[in-house]
C-alpha cells in the first residue's frame, strides 16, 4: 500500500491505516484483540464509563488494549447535551492518553442520530479548551463546514444510522461534504459489511469508522480482514480513477484479427 | 462517615484520602480517573485529597465503546 | 488469507487468487504486465488472432506474458456461432499452453450477450473432445445448470454487459445460480470498480473475470490492487457472516455505567 | 505458386514446407498454430508438410484479450 | 388519458388499457372481481385446469367475469415442456374466447424463470396453427429477438421472478429489449408496488401484465387502483421526457429581483 | 379517489390533491397555467421579488394565475438568514392572499440546503407572528421534530437537492420523520419523475411539492398529469398495504388441477 | 363400464354420449371443453360422440391464474 | 425631490403619495405590496402616506417561483 497510497492525517498525526474501529459490542475482549489486530486499525475508540464496583461488569478496556500499541480515541457516546459531552471529553483526557475526543452528541435515542446544534456549540468550548476535535454528525454539508469552521481536526459523517448496517445511504451528500472541506473526513457508522466501506471509500473520504459490522458479524477476525482490505480496495480504486459506466458493451478482445 | 461513589452511598472511615478510597476499592490508581465534588482530579493529588462527608466521587475508566 | 480462505479449485487445479483477468485494451503491453502482476492473478485469458503479417499490429502475447508463471486461458471471443468457437478453442488448443478454454459464443454485437443455444451446443462438443470448459453465459439459471449438467468445468454469468462497468445489476440471479450449481461459479463481466467486485463475492461465487476495469482505470496498476483486494474483501465479508441490517440504531458503547 | 495465407493471396517457390513458409514470413514456429486447409497441424509436422498451390493456410497466435 | 397517450395495440386489437390483469390468489371471487374493475384492465389472463368434479375446489372462472366485457387471455402456466404448454393452449382456444394465448414454459420449479428454449420451440408451432402468442420469457434480448422472429404477437420479459414481488431488477435489459423489437413489450411478472409499475413503465415498454401484486395487497382494490394509475403515470412520464438529473442544485424561484 | 382516501388537512384546512407545485422556471406562462391545471394542484407556491419597473422582466403571476382558484403559497426563496425570511414572508403576507408562507432559509448556494438553525429561528418568529408556517427542512429527524415542536403548520423535508432531479435519496429518514411527527410531511424537492413521485408516496408521507420536474420536462402537461396519477398512485399503494418481498417465486396460477 | 374422466375411474352406463356424461356429472357443456382419448371435441360433436369402454375424458375449464 | 425605488434612484415631485407613485410608474395598487423605509405599508394607507426625499420605497409583488 505505501507506494500507492499516502498517510491519513489528522491533527498533524499520520495514520498508516484509514480504518478506525470500535471496541464495543464484542462477545469476548479476547475475540475483540483478535478483530482489531485483524483490522489494522491504529486507532481505536473507547467510551467513558463508571468503574464497576462490583466488578460484575467488565474491567477496564486497559487491561486488554496496550495504549503504547493503539492510539486510544475517547468518545462521548451516550452523552445528550453539550454539558455531558464536555464532560466526558475531560474525564478522556484526563486518563492521561492524548487530548483528542471523538465528540458524539444524540440528539433522539430511536435513530443515534447527532443534534447538530448542540454538537457545534460542545466542539467549540472543547476547540478552544485544546482539545482536537473529530466530530460525529449527519449528512448536512452546511453542518459539516460550520464544524471545520469551528476548527474540528476531522469531520465524521454517518453513512447510515449507528449500528443499522444500511451501509452508504446518501453517497451525494458524502461526495459533496468531502469536496467542500479541507479538513479530513471519516465516515462514521452504518457500515454493513466489507463492499459497504468499499463504496464508502470510492466516494473520496479519508478513512471510516466502524464498531458493529465487526463486532456482530458471525466471525469478528474475517470481517474485520475483509474490512481492512475492503478500505483499501475503495481508498484505491478511488486514486485509481474508475473507467466510465456505459449502456453499450465493448468487447474486450480484438475484433479484427478474425480468421476466415 | 459516608460519602457518594459512582451513585451508591458508601461508609468509609474520616480522614480517607482519594488514594485511599481507591486502595480500600481495590482499584489501580494509574487506570482510573477521579472527579471529585464535579471536578477532575489530577492523579498527583490523590494522595493529598481527603474525602469528606457527602462528598460525591465518580469513578471512571475506559470500557469498550464505538 | 491463506488461513482465512481456501483457494478457488477449478477442473481439479488450485488458484490462489480469485481474481481471473483478461489481457486486452491496455493502452501499452508494458502497463498490461504491471496491472496484471498487481492484480495477483494466476490465470488470465487471451484470444485467438491471425499472425499480423504486415507486423502492424501488435506481436503475440507470450512474448510479454510467461506462460509458466501465468495460466493462459484462451478465449473464443469474436465468435456468433457454435462452430466458429469450436475452432478457435480447438486453435487455442493446439498452442499447447493447455486444454481449457473460455468458451464464449456471442448472439448479439450491440450487447455482446452470449447465444445460450449455441453456447450449451458448442459446449457439450468441446467437452466430449476432452476440453476444460468455462462457459459466459446470462443470469438465467436454467441456462446455468445445463451447462454445469453439459460437463463444464465452470458456469460464468455476467454481472452486466462486457465492457459496460454497470456492476452487479441483478444479484437476485447471481445468488440463485450460486445455490443451485455444484460447479464453480465465476462472474464474468460487468465488474467496473472495486466496491463491484467486493460485493459480486459477497454473493458467495467463487470468482470473478474482468478485464476492461482494470485496462481502462486511469491507472490501472492502482486498480489492479484495488481489484485484488476487493475480491478478497467480498470473499471474507461473504465468509464471516455480515451483521443484520436494521432500521433502528443501535449503540456500540455501553447505555449503563453512564454518570449520574 | 500461389497460397492463400491469412486471407491474403501469396507467391511461394513450389516445394516450400510449412515450416519454410514461417521462416520465409520471419515467424518463430513456436509461437504459431498453423492451419492447413481448415485442419490443424501438430508442430512435429511443420517439415514434413508442403505447402501446394491454392492451399488456404492460416497462422494465429494469442493475442490480448478478455 | 385519451388525448395524453395512444391505445396499446397487440396483433391489430386495441386496448385502451396498458394494465393486464390475471385472476388467481385472490381471497374471494367478490374481491376478485372489484379489484379487476378497480384496475381498468381490458384484458384478463385465466388458467386452463380440470374441472373439480367433487365441487370441492373453485367453480370456473367464467362464473364470474363476463368474456364480452373483459377479454380473457388464456395462460399456460404449470406446463414444463412444449408438448404441454401447445395441449394447454389448444384446450384454452376450445373454450372459443379466442386463439391468443399468454405462453408460458417454465424451466425451473423454484425460480419459475421460463425455459427460453422449450417457449421458442412451442411459440414457433402455435404462431403456425394460427394462435397470436403472448410469449413470457426473460430479460435476454436475444431471447425475445427471437420470440419475435418467431411470429409472437407480444414479448412479455420479466421484471422479477413471479410472485416475487422485487420490482424491475434490470432495467437495462428491459429497456434494450423495448429498443431492439418492434412488436409490443409487455413486462410480465416481479410488479410488487405502484412504483415498481411507474418505473417499469417509465422504461417505455408497452405494458405490464400483474396478479400477485393485486391480489396479495392488504387491499387489493386500493392497489389496483393505485397499479391503473402507476401505469398510466409512468407511461405518460416517459413520453412527456424526464428532466435531467444533476448532482448541483438549481433554485427554482427567481435569483434577480432581490430586496436590498 | 375521494372514496379511496382522505384530503390532505394542514392548519385545519383541506386540500383535494396531495401535490403542491411551484410557479417558477416555466417556458412561457401559458405553458405554465396548462401545466398547474393538469396536475390537479390546489396550492401553488409563489415568490416574493421587486416589481421590474423597467418591464423587461416578467410580469406578476397574479396576472396569470387565479389566486380565488388557488391557493397560493408565498415562499421566502433566496434569503440566507432568519431576518431577510422573515421580512419575505411578511411582504408576502402583506399581498393579501393568506398567511401562509413557505419557510425556506438557504444555507448553501451550492446545495441549496436548508439553514436549519435559521430556519428553526425564523420558524419560532414567524408562527409567534401568526403565520402558517411550513418549513423546507433536510432529512434530519431532530430538526424535524423540534420544527413541530416550534408549531409549524408542516414540515417539507427534501427528497434530494432543490432542482436535481435525483428523486428520493434517504427512504428510511423520510419515514422515520413521518413515523415520528404528527404535523403533516410534506417532501420538497428533488422529484424528478413520476416514480420518484410514487415512490415518495409510498413512504407514507402526506404530500409532495415539486417545480423543476414538470416546468423541465420536455412537455410540462403530460408530466404534470404523470405526476398527478403518480401521487396518487403512490398514496393508495400505501394504504392498501403491499404484497411481501419473497427471494423465491410464487406461481399465480394453481398447480393442482393439471391433465395428466 | 368405466371410463376415466380427470384422472378418476368412473363407471357409466354403455351408450353414454360426451353430452350424457357432462349432464350426469351436472356440468353445463358451454363452460366446458372436452378432451377425449388426447383429442379435444368440438361442442358440435358431443351428443354424437359414445363414449366407450376404457377412454380416457379430460374434462376443463377456466380458473383463476396469472 | 429623490427617493429610492427598488435601489434606484427616482426623481419625483414633493407632495407625492405612494398611490401617486404607483399611479406614476404604471402599477396597480392591488397587485403591489409596498415598503416604505423598511416598513410594509398597508394599502389603505397609500393616499394619505406622503414619500419623503431619501425614502427608501420597495414595491414587490408575487413571480413564479417553487
Amino acid at each position: 500500500m505505501k507506494e500507492l497510497d499516502t498517510p491519513m492525517v489528522i491533527a498533524g498525526r499520520s495514520f498508516g491505516s484509514r480504518l478506525i474501529v470500535g471496541t464495543g459490542k464484542y462477545r469476548t475482549n479476547d475475540e475483540m484483540v483478535r478483530a482489531i489486530d485483524a483490522s489494522g486499525a491504529e486507532m481505536v475508540t473507547v467510551a467513558v464509563r463508571r468503574v464497576d464496583l462490583d466488578r460484575t461488569r467488565e474491567e477496564g478496556i486497559l487491561y486488554h488494549l496496550d495504549p503504547k500499541r493503539f492510539f486510544l480515541l475517547p468518545n462521548t457516546a451516550g452523552c445528550y447535551n453539550a454539558e455531558d459531552a464536555i464532560r466526558y471529553a475531560r474525564l478522556g483526557r484526563a486518563a492521561g492518553v492524548s487530548d483528542w475526543v471523538k465528540l458524539e452528541v444524540i440528539g433522539d435515542e430511536r435513530t443515534l442520530l447527532p443534534d447538530v446544534v448542540a454538537t457545534l456549540e460542545a466542539a467549540k468550548i472543547l476547540v478552544a479548551d485544546g482539545f482536537k476535535v473529530l466530530a460525529y454528525t449527519n449528512e448536512d454539508v452546511i453542518t459539516a463546514l460550520r464544524l471545520e469552521d469551528a476548527g474540528c481536526a476531522a469531520v465524521m459523517p454517518l453513512a447510515s444510522p449507528i449500528g443499522s448496517g444500511l451501509g452508504l445511504v446518501n453517497p451525494y451528500f458524502i461526495r459533496e461534504i468531502k469536496s467542500r472541506l479541507n479538513c479530513p473526513v471519516i465516515v462514521d457508522a452504518g457500515v454493513g459489511t466489507a463492499s459497504d466501506a468499499c463504496l464508502t471509500m470510492e466516494q473520496g473520504v479519508d478513512g471510516i469508522l466502524m464498531n458493529t459490522a465487526l463486532a456482530e458479524a458471525q466471525d469478528p477476525v474475517r470481517m474485520s480482514t475483509a474490512m481492512r482490505l475492503g478500505v483499501q480496495a475503495g481508498r484505491l480504486a478511488y486514486l485509481a480513477g474508475r473507467m466510465p459506466r456505459r449502456e453499450v458493451a465493448v468487447p474486450s478482445s480484438p475484433v479484427s484479427g478474425m480468421l476466415a | 462517615m459516608t460519602v457518594i461513589v459512582n451513585g451508591e452511598e458508601r461508609s468509609i472511615p474520616p480522614g480517607t484520602s482519594v488514594t485511599g478510597l481507591l486502595v480500600s476499592l481495590d482499584l489501580h490508581p494509574r487506570l482510573i480517573v477521579v472527579e471529585h465534588n464535579r471536578e477532575i482530579l489530577d492523579r498527583s493529588v490523590f494522595d493529598a485529597t481527603e474525602v469528606r462527608a457527602g462528598d460525591t466521587i465518580e469513578l471512571v475508566h475506559f470500557v469498550g465503546g464505538g
